[in-house]
């Protein structure tokens, strides 16, 4: 019988190792402190301002960590640099988002203290994820996203899908991590421990049927993990949600989620490498593929804007999870740069688009002076002749989408050259043809948005939509296309971020 | 000196966490979804117990205490969607809420 | 670094056009025309007065680029690639000169995707790192791509899709091929390399190099085109406004070939050779294949565009050859080919601009009103089915020999081709200048007289004295 | 030197006639082609002397360096250059003479067509074409002449562009050529890959060398030659109209009569028997090519002489007699005859050159009628013509005397003791020889003799300049026979394959008198055709007799191409005109879509079923990966 | 030896008792029924916590599970007025071929997790040391503190979540 006590290897909280939490702590103490500012103030502009306040000083402080060594926090959390920047990213996300959100509920007449809070809760989940070493934290932080998420995605209450959307990611994700939970608990019976870098009693290995309970352990939590990922064939409530959530919600959704969980999948998968065995190799791998073709096959003459983004996100999913089936021991770093890099590259993408949906959800007619019309639904036909009325806009989209697609010049290119590369490494070629199988149908969807781009206006004089265009959308929209160029053609500037 | 083997904790942990997706699966009343869903996560805990119990350690006492977290944390969450459902449909068929699809 | 200018400066011109059409309307044709007169200027000053011969590939810079996978930014010139940058020139200028009354709408942006184009295909030929290459490669993909979709006719979104899907596709393998080589050669040397020259020092074992050539021959036959992976290509033709079937047709299927040249043939030379047999098996269904179809087109455009698969079949047939002389026939045919080709495309512009339609039974007896026009149709379609004396049938004619040393079955076969290609070449002249006349068109205004003639004057001069493209050699 | 300047002056009039168009008065045009013309001609008599003045009677000019083929066992130069010797002086004194004489015909016939100077200009060009054929030192040069004159061909025939049925007789002639010229080049291609040498001298001199070795020849390498030769031949036949190419001749005469004259009857069909004679120390190592080609042309001479005794239009009369005719030349070739058949390729141009000028002076006075059975009682009317008539078909007759009897005699002299050919080919030339008297006199007494049958008036012009070319062309062949040529330095290595010594003393006898025979046997045969029966406005028909039609549509040759090749050629290509193959790789696409329809109908938003699905997808999950 | 075995045989007959509860919440068709039976179900676990040798997990069983989140449930049920005219408002299941298609997923899931857990052959068994409410709160209060920090902002967003959902809807609140 096997005695593993962890109390004794709990680390006190001392200064220098509080330090390396020190982004998640800001967020943990901005969210008090936002309780007590709406207390005191109720103001929009405020809790904006305030938010933002938060978000970048935890921004700075995690920028301040890119160098870190690896350090545990407590057995549960264990910071290193891959984890500061996914936070960090994270965080940059969250920002453009705030700045999404507030256009969006400038519009109301209600003060919302509550979503910038769970905005913050959100992020402060995606810090739990990016750091967490420990199941515990894994399940704590995988909750905290998805229990601010259900609050946010179907916070635009007037909304008809609002209820809809926000139960069917309820109830969804409670029955996922349900699944995740016992997948954990056969993990616990068979370990006894639930860190993620414990060594395993050798009777796993030695003993073929033990074994194979262990990996329904792991295959009941990957499966929550997949679900938050949605990754096929779990994937069946992203376009749903997705559609309903608020496009900054969406984008959230899209981008903190995926990074947060998909981070946790490598750390869990690179600390316990049992995850790669026969079994469970081939298991990830029927989920690579099953996502690459079928996300990019519902994508296909999907109109709706939302629910093709979403489609797409499943598509790229499959695509990133082939990192982590020929994770090797030997490049490890490789493995990070990679995953991350793919992941900046895919967050750009995403948030850059979200950006112009929101964007054009909230354009008005020309011919009405004040009245918000706020469009429920984007669909293709909102871009027709953007770039020809916006060409900064439209050039965001272009570039976005051909950051998508995997197309020179941006930075999804590099992305898939990282993906290629380590599967062309790990030889697996299978995978290989996939992913080009599946690039080459998710052109059929996505070259269509660019062509909708060009196609000439709709005639007719006040017909014609105008963008409102606050200064801060200008510069976001701006750098985006800079960093999106700059990053796709020298990629070197976001890869010495990621050295470890 | 063992009593209860780890084997059937675990059985009637499935066992529990079956009969509670099968009620999620099949229920249309959202109320009872919200209760199979408890009936799940409560099925998960006797499972941590369990192996909290088989290996001497707290772990599983303090795993089954997050989860009784996150379950106050849903229901609450969920209760209030209901609410608000209720408020909107004025019925609580789960069947009405398929409006998005394609 | 005076390539790096002339991309640079193509682009930057391109951007300058897009402007100055907003500012002043009509002005983006001139800038564009005269930066490209400019470049090719220059162009042929460094050429000229380079102290490199050029026998073998010159690297003319070399400079780090992403350290991560040790990629670098280098660029160099041989022969070859000289030869088809002039060719890129010479199509160029052809190119905006044949937009000049066509394109009307958003001529701007027309212009800017034109000029990246052509900055693209020539970073295409001079790239000698293998990435960088593969960047450009997708490059010029791009504006090409928005030309047939934005410009092109009416079906052009299908069309432009399917050009699309087809090469980005195949040059994903190829990617993976540049990939997996470039991690041999870490394998191999202990250091990660896309460069080629690395690469051609690499001592490849057989096994491996058959996959990785077909990695890189799917590529570049699907931009060949060769049956059966050339489907994508009537209908980008067809779609296509007429500078961007000229750009197609001229340059873009050359950097094909000119890819099975530098990265299939003489990178895995063990490999291609024992894929020769596949491949001319390929070539010769292109050649027949492509003509039967062509003989059966109703589409002006159609028809010149799967006539184009018929002799780019003449190409692979030989390149596969292995010897000097379908060597020096392969880059004889890219050359006559790019300009008939061009050629018989422009004349379908200038038809379409006057009749507005491309059908060939909308055509006939416009010889009657428009005799330089026909004497040019005859004269480029006598040069698609290698009329002797014009540049294809010193082309066809080197290919067909030198192919007949190494593999004679194919080489007769292929010949038969030239009965398929005089019967298109004969239906496509004949239905649309012969016969009864069904309505008056306008003969060749200057511009277009000067097109037609520039083409055909080269046409003729590489026909009737070939030796100044005959320099190359197999081994080179 | 003066050579290589010779196809420049056609060339410069053709650039000048094509540049300037139609601001080119007919005066100025016509001047250009006939003068550039006669200096051409002037040019090849000149040269013509040179060379006999020279000791080896060859002559060469190198314009410029075309190109050269590299190979293994070296390197082969294919220049730009000229080589003149016995057989192509006599071939640039017909094309330069007959051409200025057709020029100057074609400069009044054409006078009134709205295109005269680009026919003359196509005129011109033919004669560059065809000077560069004959010239050419090596066989790449000869090709681009062989597919000049092919194409020149094209244009002329299809002149009249705006008649469906020229165009496509122009088609069908390119066509048709084309094919025997595919095989040529696959000739050309065995022939470099076996002897490394495209050179004409220099492979004859290979050949030679090999040839007097003491190994002599390879197995390999005569079977080789073997197939070049029978390739050759295919070009050989397709350009000289023989069978089983020939079927675009009759059809060719859609184009213009002076077109006629010149390409179909005088020059460019004769560029087959042209290429076999230069060829023919590569054929004299393969006799059973000869003697393929002996067949061929015993073959294609009675049957083209069957078809033309049942034509009804005038051109095609001639036509046929053309290619029976050439079927002479190919014999004497295959026979080895080389001297004779090339003789007779000149007295051939002369006299059928004559004939059809004279047609087409029949023709242009009968307002374009060309059924010889709305002509009848000529001779009257149109006496000068008549009498030219008469001349050229006696000379088609070869009755004694005239050039045709001198070419065709020496044929048939030699064919009986022919290694290659023997005593069943003489029969068969006998045999055309009388069948060519049948229609000859059919064609004369139609045309000339008996009731007047077109309904409109005759319009006799006074043009001089016809006249005179005619009347020249006349003499000529009169007396065409009385030219001495002598190619025996040319020919001298095939010299000795024939003997006469086993011959029948009556052969020249029978040969000299069949012709008469076959004037007998039509004036008695062909009575109704000639007698006058009374009244103006009498209706004669053809023959309809099956075997007539039969006859008269070629023999059938072109339905059966047309069932066998073309049909389905066109039936094929129209099956498949949206591209199978696309169609095949874009099912891809469908067949995904068809995917896409049934992901989306399971993604149908109902939230139970989402769970179902998660469920399904752990269990299948499960039973996939660990059970 | 009979003492174990009576404690097995608790332990057998609690979770006897906890699956039909179970059970019955989940075919039930009266709320309010279901309620209560969800409640014998989860003080049915409790003594099974308890017979586990985890007395604290079984406490806060009884009072978190049974007592404070079940209490939810009712406010709701009362809110809704379900317990009344259910038949009215409440749907109805479609039928029993719809719970069979569940029931039949959710048995073959079942055997799947039986069969694989039976392979695996566990040796182990549950100790019948008692693991403290004490060696728990260190537990709690020492390596897992941060996760009750976490755990906190996880009731947090759960009562923002709700309390967003669940106000009224209000129209004249300033900005």
């Amino acid at each position: 019988m096997m005695m593993v006590t962890a109390a004794n290897t709990h680390a006190s909280l001392s200064l220098d190792v509080i330090q390396t939490i020190l982004p998640q702590l800001i967020v943990a103490f901005g969210i008090a402190l936002a309780l007590i500012l709406v207390a005191w103030r109720r103001s929009q502009r405020t809790i904006v301002l305030f938010t933002a306040g938060v978000l970048t000083t935890a921004l700075i402080a995690s920028v301040n960590l890119l160098a870190i060594q690896p350090t545990v926090v407590t057995q549960l959390l264990k910071v290193d640099s891959n984890s500061a920047f996914a936070f960090s990213l994270v965080l940059v996300v969250a920002l453009t988002s705030l700045h999404m959100s507030y256009q969006f509920l400038k519009n109301h007449i209600e003060v919302h203290d509550e979503y910038y809070l769970l905005l913050m809760l959100l992020v402060l989940g995606a810090g739990v994820l990016v750091t967490s070493h420990h199941f515990a934290s894994l399940f704590l932080g995988f909750e905290l996203l998805s229990i601010s998420l259900v609050g946010l995605v179907g916070y635009h209450r007037e909304s008809n899908y609002s209820v809809e959307s926000g139960f069917k990611y309820l109830v969804l994700s409670a029955s996922a991590s349900s699944f995740m939970l016992l997948g954990i608990a056969f993990i616990y019976s068979v370990t006894g421990t639930m860190s993620f870098d414990a060594n395993l009693p050798n009777d796993i290995y030695h003993q073929q049927n033990l074994r194979l309970f262990f990996e329904l352990g792991i295959l009941l939590f990957i499966s929550g993990i997949a679900f938050k990922l949605s990754i096929a064939p779990f994937h069946f409530w992203t376009p749903d949600v997705y559609q309903g959530a608020p496009t900054p919600v969406t984008s959230l959704m899209a981008t903190v989620s995926k990074i947060a969980m998909f981070v946790v999948l490598v750390k869990c998968v690179i600390a316990q490498r049992y995850m790669l065995h026969g079994n469970l190799q081939l298991l990830l791998i029927v989920l690579a593929i099953a996502s690459m073709l079928i996300g990019n096959v519902l994508a296909l003459k999907q109109s709706n804007l939302k629910r093709l983004i979403a489609y797409s996100s499943i598509a790229h999913m499959g695509y990133l999870l082939i990192v982590v089936i020929v994770i090797s021991g030997e490049s490890l770093a490789f493995t990070w740069q990679s995953v991350l890099f793919y992941l900046s590259a895919y967050v750009v993408a995403n948030i850059s688009l979200f950006l112009v949906v929101a964007s054009l959800q909230t354009q008005c007619l020309t011919g009405d002076r004040v009245v918000k019309h706020y469009q429920e639904e984007p669909v293709l036909n909102d871009l027709q002749g953007l770039f020809w009325r916006t060409p900064s806009y439209g050039l965001l989209v272009i570039l976005a989408i051909l950051s998508l697609a995997g197309i020179p010049l941006t930075m999804g290119f590099i992305g898939k050259f990282y993906i290629l590369s380590q599967a062309t490494i790990a030889h697996a070629w299978w995978l290989i043809i996939t992913l080009i199988v599946g690039s080459g149908i998710s052109l059929a969807y996505y070259l269509p948005i660019i062509f909708k781009l060009f196609e000439v206006e709709p005639e007719g004089g006040n017909e014609v939509k105008k963008l409102e265009r606050a200064v801060i959308e200008k510069v976001l929209v701006y750098s985006f296309i800079i960093i999106g160029l700059v990053f796709g053609v020298f990629p070197d500037v976001v890869s010495q971020f990621i050295v470890s | 000196m063992t009593a209860i083997p780890l084997f059937h904790v675990l059985v009637l942990s499935s066992l529990l966490f079956t009969i509670g997706f099968t009620g999620v699966v099949a229920r249309k009343n959202t109320l009872f979804i919200l209760m199979s869903l408890e009936v799940m996560l409560n099925a998960v805990g006797v499972a941590f117990i369990g192996a909290g119990s088989a290996w001497q350690q707290a772990d599983g006492q303090v795993m089954f205490i997050l989860i009784l977290t996150l379950a106050a944390a849903e229901v609450a969450v969920g209760l209030a969607l209901l609410i608000r459902m209720q408020k909107k449909y004025r019925s609580l068929d789960i069947d009405l809420l398929n409006k998005m699809k394609g | 670094m005076t390539l790096t200018f002339i991309m640079v400066t193509l682009f930057i011109a391109g951007i300058l056009s897009w402007v100055c059409e907003n500012r002043w309307r009509g002005s983006a044709k001139w800038c564009a025309l005269l930066v490209l007169t400019l470049l090719a200027t220059v162009f042929c000053i460094f050429v000229v007065t380079a102290n490199h011969n050029f026998e073998s590939l010159t690297v003319l810079s070399r400079v780090s680029w992403i350290d991560t996978f040790n990629i670098e930014y280098s660029i160099g010139l041989d022969q070859l690639s000289i030869v088809l940058i002039a060719l890129t020139w010479l199509l160029a200028i052809i190119c905006v000169l044949v937009s000049w009354q066509e394109i009307k709408h958003k001529a701007g942006f027309y212009y800017f995707n034109l000029l990246a184009t052509i900055a693209g295909i020539i970073g295409v030929f001079v790239a000698v790192d293998m990435f960088l290459f593969f960047f450009f490669w997708e490059v010029m993909l791009l504006p090409m791509t928005a030309i047939i979709a934005i410009w092109g006719h009416e079906n052009r979104h299908f069309a432009a899709l399917k050009f699309f899907i087809f090469t980005q596709v195949s040059s994903l393998l190829m990617l993976v091929a540049i990939i997996a080589t470039g991690y041999f050669h870490l394998l191999q040397t202990g250091e990660l390399s896309f460069y080629y020259l690395d690469w051609l020092s690499l001592n490849l074992p057989l096994s491996l190099s058959q996959y990785l050539m077909i990695g890189f021959f799917i590529a570049f036959a699907v931009k060949l085109p060769s049956v059966p992976v050339h489907s994508w290509l009537p209908d980008a033709h067809t779609q296509a406004p007429t500078a961007g079937s000229v750009l197609l047709a001229g340059v873009l299927l050359k950097t094909g070939a000119y890819g099975l040249i530098r990265f299939v043939i003489f990178l895995f030379p063990e490999a291609s050779a024992q894929f020769a047999p596949i491949a001319a098996t390929l070539a010769v269904v292109s050649i027949v294949y492509g003509a039967k179809m062509a003989f059966a087109q109703h589409d002006f455009k159609r028809l010149v565009a799967y006539s184009s698969i018929s002799h780019m079949g003449f190409v692979m047939l030989a390149l596969f050859a292995f010897n000097d002389i379908a060597f020096q026939g392969a880059i004889v045919t890219m050359i006559a080919h790019g300009l008939s080709s061009a050629a018989l495309f422009s004349l379908a512009g200038m038809i379409y601009q006057r009749i507005h339609s491309r059908s060939l039974a909308d055509m006939g007896g416009f010889w009657q009103s428009a005799p330089r026009m026909g004497g040019f149709a005859l004269v480029f379609a006598g040069a698609a089915f290698g009329l002797p004396g014009l540049a294809n049938f010193i082309g066809e004619f080197f290919s067909l020999i030198g192919a007949f040393q190494t593999l004679p079955i194919f080489a007769v076969i292929a010949a038969f081709g030239l009965i398929g290609s005089a019967i298109y070449g004969m239906v496509l002249f004949q239905t649309s200048f012969q016969g009864l006349a069904k309505q008056e068109i306008i003969d060749l205004a200057p511009r277009e007289l000067m097109i037609c003639s520039t083409l055909f004057l080269m046409l003729l001069v590489i026909g009737l004295y070939p030796s100044l493209l005959l320099k190359f050699s197999f081994g080179a | 030197m003066l050579l290589a300047s010779l196809p420049f002056y056609p060339l410069i009039s053709f650039i000048l006639l094509i540049v300037f168009a139609k601001r080119l008065s007919w005066h100025v045009a016509s001047f250009i082609s006939v003068g550039a013309m006669a200096i051409a001609a002037l040019v090849s008599m000149r040269l013509v002397l040179e060379l006999s003045a020279m000791p080896d009677s060859v002559m060469t000019a190198n314009l410029w360096h075309w190109f050269n083929l590299v190979t293994k066992q070296g390197s082969s130069d294919v220049n730009m250059s000229f080589y003149l010797d016995g057989l192509s002086a006599v071939m640039i004194c017909v094309v330069t003479g007959i051409g200025f004489l057709i020029h100057l015909f074609a400069a009044a016939y054409m006078k009134d067509d709205a295109n005269f100077t680009r026919f003359m200009a196509y005129m011109n060009l033919f004669i560059v074409a065809m000077l560069v054929l004959v010239l050419a030192d090596n066989l790449v040069l000869l090709y681009l002449g062989w597919e000049g004159v092919g194409l020149c061909s094209f244009l002329l025939i299809g002149f009249w562009y705006h008649e469906k049925a020229n165009v496509l007789a122009a088609r069908k002639a390119f066509i048709v050529t084309r094919i025997g010229d595919t095989s040529m080049a696959i000739g050309l291609l065995l022939l470099f890959n076996s002897f490394g040498q495209l050179n004409i001298e220099a492979l004859s001199s290979l050949l030679q060398q090999i040839g007097s070795s003491g190994t002599g020849f390879s197995t390999e390498q005569l079977n080789d030659i073997y197939w070049i030769a029978l390739l050759l031949l295919g070009g050989a036949v397709g350009k000289s109209a023989q069978l089983p190419l020939q079927t675009w001749l009759p059809d060719a005469m859609a184009g213009p009569t002076p077109v006629s004259a010149l390409i179909h009857a005088a020059t460019m069909v004769t560029a087959g028997v042209y290429l076999i004679a230069r060829m023919h120390h590569l054929f004299m190592f393969s006799p059973e090519v000869m003697t393929y080609v002996a067949w061929l042309g015993a073959i294609t001479l009675l049957l083209a002489g069957f078809a033309a005794l049942a034509q009804t239009d005038i051109k095609r009369v001639l036509a046929y007699s053309t290619m029976s005719q050439i079927g002479y030349m190919m014999l004497a070739l295959g026979a080895g005859a080389w001297s004779a058949g090339v003789f007779h390729l000149m007295t051939h141009a002369f006299f059928k050159a004559l004939l059809f000028l004279t047609a087409g002076a029949v023709i242009l006075a009968l307002h374009h009628q060309q059924d010889l059975f709305k002509m009848g009682g000529l001779l009257k009317k149109l006496p000068v013509e008549s009498a030219l008539f008469v001349v050229g078909l006696v000379c088609l007759m070869a009755l004694p005397g005239t050039s045709g009897f001198f070419s065709k005699e020496a044929i048939i002299a030699q064919l009986w003791s022919s290694n290659t050919a023997g005593p069943a080919l003489w029969w068969c030339a006998i045999i055309g020889a009388f069948i060519t008297s049948i229609y000859s006199c059919r064609l004369f007494f139609l045309a000339f003799l008996g009731n007047k049958r077109y309904r409109t008036g005759l319009v006799v012009e006074k043009a001089n300049l016809m006249r005179s070319a005619l009347v020249v062309l006349a003499m000529l062949s009169l007396f065409g026979g009385l030219i001495s040529l002598d190619l025996s330095q040319v020919f001298q290595s095939a010299r000795a394959s024939i003997s006469f010594e086993n011959e029948p003393s009556w052969l020249h006898s029978v040969a000299i008198a069949t012709p008469f025979f076959g004037i007998l046997f039509a004036w008695y045969y062909f009575k109704n055709y000639r007698l006058t029966k009374g009244q103006d406005d009498y209706v004669l028909s053809a023959s309809t007799h099956s075997f007539a039609v039969f006859c008269r549509n070629g023999l059938g040759f072109d339905s059966l191409y047309k069932r066998l090749f073309i049909l389905p050629y066109t039936w094929l290509a129209k099956l498949n005109r949206n591209d199978i193959v696309d169609k095949t790789l874009m099912s891809s696409a469908w067949y995904i879509g068809l995917w896409h329809d049934v992901m989306t109908m399971i993604q149908n938003g109902s939230l139970r079923w989402y769970l179902a699905a998660f469920g399904l997808s752990i269990l299948v999950l499960v039973g996939v990966t660990i059970l | 030896m009979s003492y174990f075995a009576s404690i097995e045989s608790l332990f057998y007959l609690a979770a006897t008792v906890a699956v039909v509860a179970s059970l019955k919440v989940v075919t039930g068709n009266n709320t309010v029924h279901a309620l209560l039976y969800l409640v014998v179900s989860l003080l049915a676990v409790a003594v099974c916590f308890y017979l586990m040798g985890a007395p604290f997990a079984a406490g806060l069983e009884v009072i978190v599970y049974a007592g404070a989140i079940l209490v939810l449930f009712v406010f709701a049920v009362l809110m809704f007025g379900l317990g009344k005219d259910e038949t009215q408002h409440a749907p109805q299941n479609s039928g029993i071929s719809n719970m069979f298609g569940a029931m039949f997923l959710a048995f073959a899931l079942l055997i799947e997790l039986v069969v694989i857990i039976n392979n695996a052959q566990i040796q182990q068994s549950l100790q019948v040391k008692v693991i403290s409410s004490k060696s728990v709160g260190i537990m709690l209060y020492g390596p897992y503190l941060l996760a009750v920090e976490i755990a906190s902002f996880l009731l947090l967003a759960g009562l923002l979540a709700g309390y967003h959902y669940a106000k009224p809807e209000s129209q004249g609140s300033q900005r």
